[in-house]
């Protein structure tokens, strides 16, 4: 096969990166880049899996970076279990706002999320005694490893890089388990996908408990990469660039989300925008993909691969 | 306790909630009618609002032209937007409506942006800054006035959507666009009429806020969320419930803006809507839920 | 007066520009009842569709009362007085029986939906007993009658009908036939799509038989109902013949 | 080859207006430097970057300014995105001036209090509010003033400096709220604090917040002068000549009244080019432009540890005339201006020097 | 298992709609291994019957057992694990999934392994999948839609979706089947290989409920009918003695006595 081959390249190349680049910049670029990819690939899992369009998803990545701060600055937590425990612990969040909202119809759903997501941003600005508010806690201490510091791009590089392949690895494994195909059959017809014996309240909590627990961690290494977090971790703007990754990849499609979350995130860096227009560019890029190639690239080679087999069906 | 005070801002509370309603209406409209989420709802309403502050300095209108040039521009832009993205969409494609006004809502934001600057515009109307005062109560002209433009508004949308052919088909056009071309519709008419309405309730929203805020990017999307908050308690998609939800929270959050910290007025929406979710999941104005078979 | 009011020259049409019709031809003489016969995934339903416009025209004429149509839209063939009623579920299940019936008049004068929906309700009474009742709650038969009852309002003169029994019982399914008789005996051409070929046969004065997506045979009902050939493979083969006039 | 200014502050978000207005001041010294033919041979060139009032924010910016080799950097105008900047600053060995941020942590964190490379040209929250009290104790204005700050670093700490220096002036604070910033309507808040009828209302919130929160009150008919950081003039002189801040009394840091050449020169040719006078962030922008100017000039050379260095040393005449030097805490924010409305109009109350 | 106690026993059930009664005072019990058939004119009750039994519908009053245990208040998913497979009036069926996939994605909540097996590929669970392809194989051929076999379910017509749907039903092997018109809108002659599929299945020992309103295909599978009428039991009988009743002539045949 040659997928594997090319993925272990991949990753070779990125392993040695910063060998040969020394432009700390770049390698903070890839930083924010792995971190993305875990954060829009667990997106991909509850949005584009199940189809129910979580914008909790923000609410848990501040979380994740909340919780890892508050835990090694004020518990006195080391960084490696604490960044374990934000997981689990927005994961528990996850749970214990999935269960009523899950009750809900799926438009009831997306907004219901979302005012989860501003709630718990109004928390980190306005708790100030535990989060010192829109004051944000700056001074974040580097990890350790093994008693060698984890400062600034190089070794955030190899962090975040580590964190991104086992992540990946494991959410891999997950997207083509037959788990996930009860997922995608799920989203297609809960009441079909019940008669068949299929508990779907038990996926749906699974995937927002998945998808909460990676990305918290992504949010944790972001916020130690950056030594300081505020509620701007809570802007709405990293929801939408992580939504766009997976429109752009196509919902529910591993490699497809890996490669439009990648180009997404180095492509702006490259072309250096403005922020604004920035922004125009990633509203842009989300219009044109959901109103002309609604599935995405994988969606769109899929339809290409149909369209054969149904002609050769008419032969 | 301080009866004058209480009815102050009970008098503010029911101004701001006019106002959310407005907003909310024009979201319920088109959930109601489209089954559309619609994210760039602030953003439509910042262009309304936008074109009531260039266009009452620029010509040295009145109010009530004022209203009418946003309100038109805010059509154009609805129509446009129709045309070219969601007559696009098809029956039951909600998250895709999600994203599409989503980056509807980046684009139209972030270009104001670009073009305006984020510099406020101060909008200023021959009312200029007077009220009126009942006793110590007192009541700007502009909220009074942006209080019956919503109050007016919603008397002509409920008897459109409840007594004419139009209204109705746009609610069938929502439910089954196969089953509107079996009965000789035309959906996409139909959709576009829709959007085209909702665009011009914001185009009013954004006139009725102007001079009443400041006019600048952020406007629309601080409103919208509360809007979408307003709609959910009232059951998405239910017009009477929307004004009824957002009169409600208008004057809710304005007694507890008078007694609590400010903090606990803006939580007050989401909370309430929280609690409203728990206890009946389908809002509190909702219809009732289909067989499966 | 013209002696044919539908006629089918050639027509090719499908989906996303692959077509599932290929080069079908024929005519209808006003007043009669037609009947489509094929397997399933034969393309009937493709075929109405085309006729009225809801699917790909890749090729070929469609001539309505004297009018070329193909380049139509289904609301401007419906205004011509085209009605089509599509398999399966096609009603607003959000609306009322009654709200869904006035949208059965959505392009008549207002002053004559009344009269038309409470003789449409007294033709099927079933209806009348669940006007305040929404669409989407209706049983499967009592919507399939609904759709039917839907189009009928605007007093199409070509009615298609794609499986109108599906769903029925024998009992509604016999008053729902005699309806379109009685129809079709006032001048109304029908073309019926039916699994239930049997009851269908019995109304029709002429079937047509269609394979992969072309013209098999044309014939009267009688002709198609004794051919072995169909009877075999789309009738359900070795049946007695008093079972088929059951 | 030319010399590269770093900007970080925050062109969008509630200080971009007052971003917006600093740059006009930057762009009016940098295009005077130029036009005279530069700096040791060299032109100025800006790169501006958007901190979004914001501390994260800011971090990525000084990562990137860092990373694009600025000579300098001015910013990052809100308070608590400056603090965030410090540390990436002294790391990469960049100086950096700032002139708006007013917190008094940053005095406390810089020069021999730790970090050698952050420069401040203007008072913090904590002079300015000791000066007001005492100005206000003096003319007997307010005895009960009630507060509202925006939640942020600027709000906290402006309302907790003025809490404190009025309680030692005699001045009574009968409340404290904190407003979010970008909160749409102020009126219960405003309704809540007109109820204990306070004598002035002490103001702590930045560009539009303040504005929404102005209009607002006007709107119920509210006539409670303002005080704390209230801005006299600027963005809310149209208010003022409505006559919405009567007798209003507050401590700035700049006012295009004061009656030097030089600065009437400077506001005339900013009210040229954008038709208003000149606020506290054009001024601070236009004189961080020309004190760099002038360190690189004394350095005869613009590496950054060159121009820190000529930074340490330097004594520089504002724009309003005084001339200022940085302490060991590297402040030289010398000078507070009081103003007030009268009649509508914005007077210069007091000129007075910061007490050390 | 005791051969006693019936598969299925339904005592009583009512459920009404805004004071409507659709089922009222309903009871009727289903032998081990048999094929019931259920008919009645519309509108009389047979799918939210269905709908009752299986979960999807609270029914007001009245129990319901399978196999002596009471799945009177249970989720559709406990019900269909119990051994209850109901198919739906409607189509219902995973449009973007292939046909293979629809048909292995109804075995698999019978299958034993869980998530962790599914998720470590683990060697029971590939065994499974096999054997759930062999029986796919089979029915696939059954309905006649091999050619179909690899494409998304999506591009068929209406009775080639309906055949899918009886598929999918049959892959579990349930202890009961319970189908909503499996035939409606399907070709007659595909109908005659239909009957010959369940009848192998029958014996093999399988037991359905067929609600239907063709009504010869009723009378040759079943053994015993029940008729519906306004919500509850008319009669029930073998298919000839039902045949004959005149009032079921009149009001399900619309033949006048
Ligand atoms: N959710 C509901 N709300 C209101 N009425 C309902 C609902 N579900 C079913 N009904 C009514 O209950 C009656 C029985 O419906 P059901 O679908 O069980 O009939 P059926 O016997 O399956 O008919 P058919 O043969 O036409 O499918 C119908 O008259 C229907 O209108
Ligand atoms: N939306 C579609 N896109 C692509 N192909 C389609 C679509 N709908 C149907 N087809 C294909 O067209 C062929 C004919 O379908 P059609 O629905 O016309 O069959 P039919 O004769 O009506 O069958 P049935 O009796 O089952 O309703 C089928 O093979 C099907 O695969
Ligand atoms: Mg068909
Ligand atoms: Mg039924």
């Amino acid at each position: 096969m040659r997928m594997p081959f090319l993925a272990v390249t991949v990753v070779a190349v990125a392993a040695f990166l910063p060998l040969v680049v020394t432009s700390s910049y770049i390698l903070s670029v890839g930083v924010t880049m792995f971190l993305y990819l875990v954060a829009a690939m667990s997106l991909n899992v509850i949005y584009g899996l199940l189809g129910l369009l979580s914008l909790a998803h923000i609410a848990f990545w501040g979380i994740g970076g909340y919780f890892t701060v508050i835990a090694v600055m004020d518990l006195g937590l080391s960084f490696w279990v604490a960044l374990p425990l934000a997981g689990l612990f927005a994961g528990v969040v996850s749970i214990a706002v999935g269960f009523p909202a899950l009750r809900l119809n799926r438009h009831s759903f997306v907004v219901v999320t979302l005012i989860f997501a501003l709630l718990t941003t109004l928390v980190a600005r306005d708790w100030v005694s535990l989060t010192r508010g829109p004051m944000g806690i700056p001074g974040i201490p580097s990890p350790y490893f093994f008693g060698h510091e984890i400062a600034g791009a190089y070794s955030f590089y190899y962090l975040a890089g580590a964190f991104a392949l086992v992540s990946l690895l494991l959410l891999y494994l997950f997207f083509t388990s037959r788990i996930a195909d009860t997922m995608r059959a799920i989203n297609q017809s809960e009441d079909l996908a019940r008669s068949q014996g299929v508990n779907p309240t038990a996926y749906k909590l699974l995937a927002f408990f998945l998808s909460a627990f990676f990305t918290a961690m992504a949010g944790g290494i972001l916020a130690f990469n950056q030594r300081v977090i505020d509620p701007l971790i809570f802007d709405f703007f990293f929801m939408q660039a992580f939504l766009i990754m997976v429109i752009v990849g196509g919902r529910g499609s591993f490699v497809g989300v890996l490669v439009a979350g990648a180009v997404m995130s180095i492509l702006p860096e490259v072309l250096r925008f403005s922020v604004d227009l920035r922004m125009v560019l990633y509203g842009l890029a989300l219009l044109a993909f959901v109103t002309w190639a609604p599935n995405g690239l994988a969606g769109w080679i899929r339809e290409r691969r149909e369209e054969r087999l149904r002609s050769e069906l008419r032969q | 306790m301080d009866y004058i005070y209480f009815l102050q801002l009970t008098a503010n509370g029911l101004v701001i909630g006019l106002i959310y309603a407005l907003i909310a209406v024009g979201l319920a409209l088109l959930f109601g009618v489209l089954g559309i989420v619609n994210f760039a709802h602030g953003e439509l309403l910042l262009i309304g609002a936008y074109a009531m502050a260039i266009a009452l300095p620029a010509f040295g209108l009145a109010y009530i032209p004022g209203v009418i040039v946003a309100v038109l521009t805010a059509i154009i832009a609805g129509w446009f937007i129709y045309e070219v993205f969601l007559s696009k969409l098809g029956h039951g494609e909600f998250e895709r409506s999600i994203l599409i006004t989503m980056g509807l809502s980046i684009v139209i934001l972030n270009g104001i942006q670009y073009i305006f600057t984020a510099t406020p515009l101060l909008v200023n109307t021959e009312f200029g800054y007077a009220g009126v005062s009942i006793g110590d109560i007192r009541v700007a002209w502009t909220r009074i006035a942006a209080a019956v433009l919503s109050a007016v508004t919603f008397a002509a949308l409920y008897v459109l959507l409840n007594y004419t052919q139009i209204g109705r088909a746009m609610r069938a056009v929502s439910q089954n666009r196969d089953a509107a071309l079996m009965v000789g519709m035309q959906p996409r008419k139909i959709g576009r009429n829709a959007v085209i309405l909702a665009a011009s309730l914001c185009g009013l929203a954004g006139a009725a806020v102007a001079p009443v805020q400041l006019v600048q990017p952020y406007l629309g999307q601080f409103l919208v969320f509360k809007a979408f908050a307003i709609i959910i308690i009232g059951g998405m998609g239910s017009i009477e419930g929307a004004v009824f939800a957002a009169i409600a929270l208008g004057v809710i959050e304005s007694w507890i803006g008078g007694f609590f910290p400010v903090v606990w007025q803006e939580a007050a929406g989401f909370i309430i809507m929280i609690t409203v979710l728990m206890l009946k999941p389908s809002g509190l104005f909702s219809r009732g839920g289909m067989r499966v078979g | 007066m013209l002696e044919y009011l539908l006629e089918l020259d050639g027509l090719t049409a499908g989906y996303a520009g692959k077509p599932i019709i290929h080069d079908v031809s024929f005519r209808l003489e006003k007043g009669t009842i037609t009947t489509f016969v094929g397997g399933n995934g034969a393309g009937k339903s493709t075929l109405m569709r085309a006729i009225y416009g809801s699917c790909d025209h890749l090729g070929g004429g469609i001539i309505f009362d004297g009018r070329q149509i193909e380049k139509k839209t289904p609301w401007e063939r419906y205004e011509l007085g085209i009605g089509f009623v599509p398999q399966g579920r096609c009603n607003f299940p959000d609306m009322t029986v009654a709200e869904n019936l006035k949208m059965g008049c959505y392009t008549l004068p207002r002053n004559e939906h009344r009269d038309r929906i409470d003789a449409m309700l007294e033709s099927f009474p079933m209806l009348a007993r669940k006007i305040r009742e929404k669409a989407g709650n209706l049983s499967g038969g009592e919507q399939q009658v609904l759709e039917t009852a839907m189009v009928l309002l605007s007093e199409p003169s070509l009615l298609l009908l794609d499986e109108p029994s599906l769903g029925l019982a024998p009992k509604t399914q016999g008053e729902v036939f005699e309806f379109v008789k009685r129809i079709a005996a006032d001048g109304v051409t029908v073309l019926v799509v039916e699994q239930n070929v049997h009851g269908a046969l019995l109304i029709s004065d002429k079937a047509i038989v269609l394979e992969m997506g072309r013209k098999f045979l044309e014939g009267t009902a009688e002709e198609v109902r004794n051919n072995p050939n169909i009877r075999h493979a789309y009738l359900g083969g070795n049946l007695s013949e008093e079972e088929v006039s059951e | 080859e030319s010399i590269l200014i770093g900007i970080s502050n925050p062109y969008t978000g509630p200080a971009a207006i007052a971003a917006e207005r600093e740059k006009w001041g930057i762009d009016l010294a940098v295009e005077e430097i130029n036009e005279a033919g530069g700096l040791l041979g060299m032109q100025i060139e800006l790169l501006p970057m958007d901190n979004k009032c914001n501390p994260s924010e800011a971090v990525n910016v000084a990562n990137k300014l860092v990373e694009a080799k600025v000579n300098v950097i001015i910013g990052a105008h809100c308070s608590s995105a400056t603090l965030a900047t410090m540390p990436i600053i002294e790391k990469a060995g960049i100086p950096m001036v700032t002139a708006v941020s007013t917190s008094p942590a940053i005095t406390d964190q810089s020069g021999v209090g730790g970090n050698k490379w952050e420069f401040r040209i203007n008072p913090s929250d904590a002079a300015m509010m000791k000066t007001l009290a005492g100005y206000l104790a003096n003319s007997g204005k307010f005895s009960k003033v009630a507060i509202i700050g925006e939640d942020t670093d600027f709000g906290r700490g402006g309302a907790g400096a003025f809490a404190e220096f009025a309680k030692e002036a005699g001045v009574e604070i009968i409340s404290t709220d904190f407003a979010p910033q970008g909160l749409p309507d102020f009126t219960p808040v405003l309704t809540k604090v007109s109820r204990s009828k306070p004598d002035a209302i002490a103001l702590f919130q930045l560009g539009s917040d303040q504005l929404t929160m102005l209009r607002n009150a006007m709107q119920l008919g509210l006539t409670i002068p303002y005080t704390g950081r209230a801005e006299l003039g600027g963005q809310n002189e149209e208010l003022i000549s409505a006559g919405g801040m009567e007798g209003s009394v507050s401590a700035w840091t700049y006012s295009p009244e004061i009656d030097t050449p030089e600065n009437k020169a400077f506001a005339e040719k900013i009210k040229v080019k954008h038709e208003i006078s000149p606020v506290l962030q054009t001024w601070a922008g236009y004189d961080s432009v020309n004190i760099i100017a002038q360190a690189i000039k004394e350095a005869g050379s613009a590496e950054p540890a060159a121009i820190r260095d000529a930074l340490e040393k330097i004594e520089f005449t504002t724009v309003m005339g005084k001339t200022i030097s940085f302490d060991d805490y590297n402040q030289a924010g010398e000078i507070v201006v009081i103003l007030g409305v009268n009649d509508n109009k914005v007077d210069i109350l007091s000129l007075e020097q910061v007490a050390k | 298992m005791n051969s006693a106690t019936p598969l299925l026993e339904v005592e009583g059930l009512r459920k009404s709609f805004a004071g409507v009664h659709a089922v009222d005072n309903m009871s009727f019990s289903v032998a081990h291994n048999t094929i019931t058939g259920v008919i009645g004119p519309n509108g009389s009750g047979k799918s939210t019957t269905i709908d009752c039994i299986s979960g999807f519908q609270r029914p007001n009053a009245g129990r319901i057992r399978l196999d002596g245990r009471d799945i009177t208040r249970l989720t559709p998913q406990k019900i269909a694990k119990a051994g209850l497979i109901r198919t739906f009036q409607t189509v219902h069926i995973y449009e973007a999934m292939t046909l293979r996939e629809n048909l292995l994605q109804a075995a698999r909540p019978f299958q034993a392994s869980g998530w962790v097996a599914d998720f470590l590929r683990l060697p029971g669970m590939r065994r499974e999948v096999d054997a759930a392809m062999v029986r796919a194989d089979e029915l696939v051929d059954m309905i006649g839609l091999r050619k179909y076999y690899d494409a998304p379910t999506r591009i068929l017509s209406y009775g080639q979706k309906k055949l899918v749907a009886l598929a999918a039903g049959l892959m579990p092997k349930p202890r009961l089947l319970v189908l909503d018109e499996p035939v409606a809108g399907v070709n007659p002659t595909r109908i005659r290989e239909i009957e010959e599929v369940i009848l192998n299945l029958h014996a093999a020992g399988e037991s359905f409920i067929i609600v239907e309103h063709n009504v010869e295909f009723v009378m040759r599978l079943c053994e015993r009918v029940i008729v519906f009428v306004g919500g509850s039991k008319m009669t029930e009988g073998d298919p000839k003695s039902v045949q004959q009743d005149a009032r079921v002539l009149e009001a399900y045949l619309g033949i006048p006595a």
